[in-house]
């Protein structure tokens, strides 16, 4: 038989644990409710399509910081891309169980912990630096693609995991050669699941600042060239917190980069969704 | 043994010759001492308990087994006459002629057609027509065309247990092997389907040389026409304990341990 | 911005206003020499001038940096200038090692920079107010004052007349050029602003934390002055661009452009324009033009 | 035969983009090195590390300032998290019906996604007012830890929930078969089960507080002075890198980057600590 301070530890430990997800959720609602309501009526039409003005005023809209943040996502993408699928490709296919594969998934895993300052350390140093190409869009999305890199490794590698063995014995069994097998079953089954990876390191490229403001510069003006500098949406936000008195034009910019990343969250787990469907073979 | 009379015809008694055949896991050793001439043309069963190395058998026979990292083979297997390990064989062109069909049905995650196309694709027939010609005559080898020819875009997996193993059936038959190899291929299906594949088979081993692993004893006395009957040894190593028209062996077996096994003493 | 520019010169007299700089950067022994003829000849075809100028460095320059872009590129479409900030010690150290075009600064150089082969060019004059909350009852201070609080000596309001409360001195950081013009005019030599300090990256962010913070004291850029905040009336002069100008106002220094040697080309073209008529109208809004 | 040439070449080229995170990792470890090592000599390690007075202008180069201010958000900012990540682990694990989990675990990722300017623009604008009533200007190591409390409970939140959702259910079944309440089953079989995993969580969590910069920078203070109380401004290893490597110049610079292997020794520490727990966790759950 139960007594009574055990069923009492337990209402009071229920609701010790309902407390932690009321107040979690509560602290994303006010995070989200206070930007949203400061920020959304500060954005129209001229917010998203005029230039900042920079500087003091923190007068003018977040085109050209779209710009560049699409700028660095596209050449980040372009390398992260590849590199990532390729490393992903060797450690679920080809990568024996041996030493030399373990160092490299410590690798990755180390990289995987690094903090963004330390990249933006490194990128100012051997992009800026060495490589010349001074504080700039390219220098920025060198960092990225370091930065990134474990990120879509792990989510690509997953994906290629959860492509059934079955499918690869029976490709080879057919007579295809080890690449056949990967270029023509096991990558296209795998599609919506490296989409993902992908989408996830555009949403963490959209949010990343620290190693972007050592490398990137952080001019407010309609970048030009891959080697001029730029700000991000998110280096927008902190450079109009922190050197002007725009927190309007912040929450704003701020609200921006929240509707981005929810949009971007639905996204994922709407593929998510379909990926599992499509491995279970309901579509 | 030479020549076979079977199926009404005569058939090259050792279309694949296993020579003195051993095979490891790392340390441990899953076949010892496989000595076995496997006829063309004829249905060959491999029988026995789990874990004695019958399925290992059957994968080395288009080296599958190469996917396995630290695996290991002593002796030989000929196919035709032409050792399969043998440095200069190209893997890919043997198990193009040495197909195989698996326990669990595995159809690729596209549509029925592309599933039968993929394998002559990758070998270079690229021409629609030419590629229809070819689906359209597997699937009806394998007893499937009146089922899907209305639905050859919907996706492989929409079919039922049954019909997937047929179409993965098909989808060997469009690279036209010599062999194929079904590892427990009814073992995923319910009995009317499983009927359906060993009839299927009968009407294939007038053209093909096929090798059936299972474990199911009636069927291998159903559909077979030669059976080997393989067994673990004290040291989980995997040997072959008796071989031989399927008749005799399950009427009249030579070696004790089969008959054992077969009177389902064990096993 | 860009309107008022445009009512106050026309394009014909910017182009008159530039021989006027050109002429007064000779008569004021800026050394313009031998590129003179080429600079002549790109004006006449103004339209045409190309190319991408990189500035960046102090935050105090950066406003009037961007203002004077914004009307350079609307003279010559043709030409992007892109303006970063850092401070002004980034914008020495990239001016020297070529990373950026021009390096803004909002101090003179340190003697340890002087060996940089860096070329200095005077773009306007600036006071650098100290601010209170404009809740602060206090509003007058002695140099003597200011050094002892920011040296963390005097840490209470009411030991200056004002109310029971900590002061929170509020610094730039390091790097920062109002911060080493602060410390050479106030501090003196030996005296270092106290390490309690809250420190704040750019002029912007600093007075946010004045407006924010009661009992906070820090110093900005007169650029940067508003109503958010209090400016300290120091030594009994008010901190406006006419005692700059006068001279009373004891804290002021210079904004500088810096380049790695003698500038060409579309450099020249730009500072030449920051430093003429036309410039230097826009540079008087908020700070002490040099002509 | 092409395609053969096909398999040959892709093999090599999949082989060569396998090593590019590791050759990253070495190159990291080099450059950050490379630069950090004059500051060292210069300064000496004990004098660096333990010396108290950051004042690049008079050359005086010591971080232990910085340290003890990254140590103390992480610490704090822990002592908010944990126990909240933890309840919501379990929340999400074992008690909520499954409606309450489809709101809270998206919730939980949109945390994630948030970016950290965000996050510290928030703790700017919102907390350092209501920080500042209690004492001091606002900007101090309270305020940085509550806006790093957000940002590390996601972090615990999921890894935590993960350990918890491996654990067997013949362990649930069988203490509550024995007539034990749900929160005696929890706390008495579920959380020493999963108390590896955790751990991990709790230590990956660190890592994250540990490396966050640009929202401590907003919200810290960024004084240099040694922190005193929570209510003082302090600075972080990641702030002072951040804040002066643009205008740094000769032994000032490879300060910075010595800070940032000061900083890079940490992280490894404390990766090296969760990989520990993780396997831990694994061997248990295969043995159990």
């Amino acid at each position: 038989m139960l007594n009574v301070s055990a069923k009492q530890t337990q209402k009071l430990a229920m609701a010790g644990i309902w407390g932690g997800g009321v107040i979690t959720l509560l602290l994303l609602i006010v995070i989200i409710g206070y930007v949203l309501l400061q920020g959304l009526p500060g954005i129209n039409w001229e917010f998203l399509t005029t230039n900042p003005k920079g500087g003091l005023s923190g007068e003018g809209g977040i085109l050209s910081t779209v710009v560049s943040t699409l700028y660095l996502i596209g050449i980040t993408l372009v390398l992260l891309v590849p590199i990532g699928i390729g490393s992903a490709v060797y450690l679920s296919e080809y990568a024996p169980n041996n030493r030399l594969t373990r160092i490299i998934r410590y690798g990755i895993e180390t990289l995987a912990g690094i903090p963004s300052i330390i990249f933006g350390l490194f990128g100012y140093a051997l992009f800026v630096t060495v490589l010349s190409f001074n504080f700039s869009i390219l220098s920025g999305a060198l960092t990225l693609v370091c930065l990134l890199l474990p990120t879509m490794i792990t989510t690509t590698e997953e994906a290629l995991k959860a492509v059934s063995y079955s499918y690869r014995e029976a490709a080879l069994a057919l007579g295809t050669t080890k690449w056949q097998m990967i270029s023509r079953i096991v990558l296209p089954s795998a599609i919506p699941g490296i989409v993902t990876a992908v989408i996830l390191c555009i949403g963490r490229a959209i949010g990343e600042t620290a190693c972007l403001y050592v490398t990137m510069g952080g001019s407010a003006a309609m970048p030009s060239s891959l080697l001029e500098g730029g700000r991000t949406l998110s280096l927008h936000v902190f450079y109009l917190a922190m050197e002007t008195n725009a927190m309007d034009k912040a929450m704003a910019t701020a609200a921006v980069l929240i509707i981005i990343i929810i949009l971007i969250n639905a996204l994922t787990n709407l593929l998510a969704g379909r990926f599992q469907k499509r491995l279970k073979g309901i579509s | 043994m030479t020549e076979y009379n079977l199926n009404g015809q005569t058939c090259r008694g050792d279309k694949i010759k296993a020579k003195n055949l051993n095979f490891y896991y790392g340390s441990f050793q899953a076949l010892r001492d496989i000595n076995l001439d496997i006829p063309g043309c004829a249905i060959t069963a491999i029988i026995g308990p789990s874990g004695c190395g019958k399925s290992s058998f059957l994968r080395l026979l288009n080296r599958m087994n190469d996917l396995i990292y630290g695996s290991r083979i002593e002796g030989t297997i000929e196919l035709d006459g032409k050792n399969i390990f043998d440095k200069e064989v190209d893997v890919v062109d043997l198990r193009k002629n040495v197909g195989m069909v698996f326990q669990k049905p595995n159809p690729f995650p596209i549509s029925i057609f592309d599933n039968i196309a993929f394998g002559p694709k990758q070998h270079g027939k690229k021409s629609k027509i030419e590629l229809e010609e070819i689906v359209e005559n597997s699937l009806k080898k394998a007893a499937l065309w009146d089922e899907v020819k209305d639905k050859l875009g919907q996706s492989a997996l929409a079919l039922s247990g049954g019909q997937q193993q047929r179409l993965c059936i098909a989808r060997v038959l469009s690279v036209e092997p010599q062999v194929i190899l079904m590892d427990e291929p009814c073992s995923a299906l319910d009995p009317m389907a499983t009927l359906k594949i060993e009839d299927l088979m009968r009407t294939l081993a007038k053209n093909y040389t096929i090798i059936i692993v299972t474990h199911n004893m009636q069927q291998a006395a159903r559909v077979s026409d030669t059976t080997a009957f393989f067994m673990m040894e004290p040291d989980r190593a995997g040997s072959l304990v008796e071989y031989g028209l399927t008749s005799e062996i399950f009427t009249n077996p030579k070696d004790k341990r089969t008959e054992d096994y077969i009177t389902g003493r064990f096993g | 911005m860009k309107e008022t520019l445009k009512n106050r010169v026309s394009r014909r007299e910017f182009l008159a206003g530039t021989g006027v700089v050109l002429l007064s950067g000779l008569l004021g022994g800026c050394k313009s020499g031998g590129a003179e003829g080429t600079t002549t000849k790109t004006v006449t075809e103004s339209g045409e001038l190309s190319g991408t100028i990189s500035i960046g460095g102090s935050t105090t320059v950066q406003p009037v940096s961007e203002t004077l872009s914004n009307a350079f590129m609307e003279i010559f479409p043709q030409t992007t200038v892109t303006i970063t900030g850092g401070g002004s010690s980034v914008g020495v150290k990239s001016a020297a090692d070529g990373t950026l075009d021009i390096g803004a600064s909002s101090r003179e150089l340190k003697e340890s920079e002087e060996s940089l082969g860096l070329e200095v060019h005077i773009l306007a004059y600036d006071g650098i107010a100290v601010i209170t909350n404009t809740s602060q009852t206090v509003k007058e201070l002695t140099l003597e004052q200011l050094k002892q609080i920011f040296a963390g000596e005097i840490t209470n309001w009411n030991e200056l007349g004002g109310a029971d409360g900590d002061i929170v001195v509020v610094a730039r950081e390091e790097g920062s050029g109002t911060r080493g013009a602060f410390e050479e005019m106030v501090m003196g030599k030996d005296t270092l602003i106290t390490d309690r300090a809250i420190l704040q990256s750019s002029n912007g962010a600093l007075k946010t934390t004045v407006a924010g913070s009661s009992n906070a004291i820090g110093f900005i850029s007169f650029g940067y002055l508003d109503s958010n905040v209090n400016s300290i009336v120091i030594n009994e002069v008010e901190a406006t661009v006419e005692n700059a100008k006068n001279g009373t106002y004891p804290i002021v220094r210079p904004l500088l452009y810096l380049t790695k040697g003698e500038p060409d080309g579309l450099v020249k073209k730009y500072i030449d324009f920051c430093r003429g008529i036309a410039g230097q109208a826009i540079v008087a809004e908020d700070y002490i033009s040099i002509l | 035969m092409t395609r053969y040439f096909t398999d040959k070449l892709a093999k090599y080229i999949v082989f060569i983009s396998g090593f590019t995170a590791v050759v990253i990792l070495l190159l990291i470890a080099l450059f950050i090195l490379r630069e950090g090592l004059p500051a060292f000599s210069e300064i000496g390690v004990f004098d660096f590390i333990f010396g108290n007075v950051w004042r690049p202008g008079i050359d005086q180069y010591g971080i232990l300032s910085m340290i003890v201010g990254s140590i103390a958000v992480t610490i704090v900012s822990m002592i908010m998290a944990v126990p909240l990540g933890i309840a919501c682990a379990i929340l999400l694990a074992e008690v909520a019906p499954s409606k309450v989990r489809n709101i809270l675990r998206p919730a939980v990722e949109l945390l994630v996604g948030i970016p950290s300017v965000v996050y510290g623009l928030v703790g700017l604008v919102l907390l350092v007012p209501i920080v500042s009533n209690i004492g001091g200007s606002g900007f101090s190591i309270l305020t940085a830890s509550i806006v790093l409390m957000v940002m590390v409970l996601p972090t615990i939140i999921s890894i935590s929930e993960d350990s918890i959702r491996a654990i067997p259910a013949s362990y649930r079944e069988g203490a509550l078969a024995l007539g034990a309440t749900k929160w005696q089953t929890i706390k008495g079989v579920i959380l020493p089960a999963a108390k590896s995993g955790i751990g991990a969580g709790v230590v990956l969590g660190m890592g994250r507080a540990i490396g966050e910069t640009m929202a401590m920078i907003m919200v810290i203070g960024n004084s240099i002075a040694f922190p005193n109380s929570l209510l003082d401004a302090a600075r972080t290893l990641t702030g002072n890198i951040a804040l002066e490597i643009n205008y740094a110049t000769g032994t000032h610079e490879s300060a910075l980057f010595a800070t940032g292997v000061v900083l890079f020794v940490f992280i490894l520490l404390l990766n090296s600590v969760a990989t520990v727990f993780l396997k831990r966790g694994s061997n248990a759950q295969r043995l159990g």
